[in-house]
């Protein structure tokens, strides 16, 4: 299968739970390109956590508010796009992950943008003028993802 | 919600075991809390066994790590058992197998903790 | 968890293999409302043949063409509307499927409608001008589902 | 695509049987006429084993009817086995179960067709 150029879109409400939407449909995007089991796992948790972020930072859970979920496909690897309304007053930020010794008060341990930075070959994170874009690339060959990571591709 | 967190608590002779069933997120922390404190009861080892959680992201993490700092505070034990190899990779990333350790299984919890 | 009104979109491209991410998606939308996995099971069937006819059909598998699906959730139902492009010449129809005795040449048994009609609560299809519409419902209540089906509700 | 058929063919003393691994859909034609080819020689019972087949879709049940009707042509016996609950009753809502039998597991098959 060539994929150069397929594109998938989904809209999502900003409700809890609909990021499972998003993720099973990234996983069936990256099955059927081939992506092995374990990173079909990786995209999934990086995908909810987009999500999550989406609807809770930037959308503010607004009733009317949507989460955009945009995939394409390339022959050597997948792109997912996660877009939300820029509601709220801040950005996505890669922080270090809380811990036991710190430990969050409520729900929020900074691990969300963590995660997905370490499971994704590539992160970016551009605020737009309708809201923050977060789009996580994986390569199908490991090789190229790791030439990647440090700039040679 | 679908798949929303339930607790089953099975008390052992030297662990009690907190069976966690369905998601681990955002909404699982009063259930956990619930379940956590009733498992401390005991006084002996808790074993938390992800076998039946197929999804924890990151607000589930953090609750379990308010667990285990409120565990440690009380002088409790707390493993964790069954998880995917996934959701090891996951707990190893954000360092959460430095406070507790992760065991294949509930037999190699019980048989190396206790 | 109240559903009403929840609304979630996928665009997918006319390429055999992306009505799995429809069946992903809706799947993951069913379950979220608490249908039992055998209804899962009939509605991942549904949409899977809805979207592989508007690829073929509906969109002649024209490379810029898209499959629209459109799920809405409501507090007793769930509806998902498969729409294409219109670009082939018939539309939606339910016919007999063949059997052993008077088997398909090719691929095609006209079993997909039928299945569709059988294993959804209620099926409607539109000719819009855009293309053709088909929208399959579920209820979470099938004592509802057989009401709605003879009419009453 | 991901989740291409691909067929394994194990010849028992009674029943030739074809393991039908991944998705069986409009793309499955050739391989699946190749496997009932190469598991006809033998002149044996034919087992078609769906136990790995996740995925069935309309073309594929088209493609599997086209088989039935030639094995019926050549006089060769052929069965189904280990369908899910779901193809099962889909198999029976397009009538296929009246050309051929549907069993639990294959070892059902094979004590009750050898
Ligand atoms: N989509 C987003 N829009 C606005 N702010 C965001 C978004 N995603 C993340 N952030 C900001 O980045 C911080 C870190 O995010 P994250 O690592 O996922 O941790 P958490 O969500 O647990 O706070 C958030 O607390 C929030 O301030
Ligand atoms: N989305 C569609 N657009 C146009 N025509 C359609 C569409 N869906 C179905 N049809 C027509 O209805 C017929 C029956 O469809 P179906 O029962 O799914 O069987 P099959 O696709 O195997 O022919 C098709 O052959 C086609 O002519």
């Amino acid at each position: 299968m060539t994929h150069s150029k397929y594109r998938i879109e989904l809209h999502v409400p900003s409700v809890l739970g609909f990021e499972k939407v998003a993720m099973d449909a990234a996983s069936a995007v990256a099955r059927q390109m081939g992506f092995e089991p374990t990173r079909v796992d990786d995209l999934r948790t990086a995908v909810a956590e987009a999500c999550l972020n989406a609807m809770e930072h930037g959308n503010q859970f607004a009733q009317d508010s949507e989460v955009n979920v945009l995939m394409i496909c390339e022959d050597d690897r997948l792109d997912v796009n996660v877009l939300d309304e820029g509601r709220g007053g801040t950005a996505p930020r890669i922080t270090e992950p809380l811990t036991v010794d710190n430990p969050p008060l409520g729900t929020h341990g900074n691990m969300g943008m963590f995660l997905i930075t370490q499971l994704m070959d590539e992160v970016e994170v551009t605020r737009l003028p309708e809201g923050s874009l977060v789009r996580m690339t994986i390569y199908l060959k490991h090789a190229l993802a790791s030439l990647a990571k440090i700039g040679l591709q | 919600m679908s798949n929303e967190l339930q607790t089953n608590l099975r008390h052992l002779e030297n662990a009690s075991i907190v069976d966690l069933l369905g998601d681990v997120t955002a909404t699982s922390d009063a259930i956990l809390t619930t379940a956590y404190t009733a498992a401390t009861d005991s006084g002996k080892l808790i074993v938390l066994n992800f076998k039946e959680a197929s999804y924890i992201n990151s607000a589930g993490i953090a609750i379990i790590l308010s667990l285990l700092n409120r565990a440690r505070t009380n002088g409790r034990r707390v493993v964790l058992t069954s998880l995917s190899s996934h959701y090891q990779k996951i707990f190893h990333m954000v360092g959460l197998d430095q406070f507790a350790t992760i065991y294949e299984s509930e037999q190699a919890a019980l048989s190396a903790a206790v």
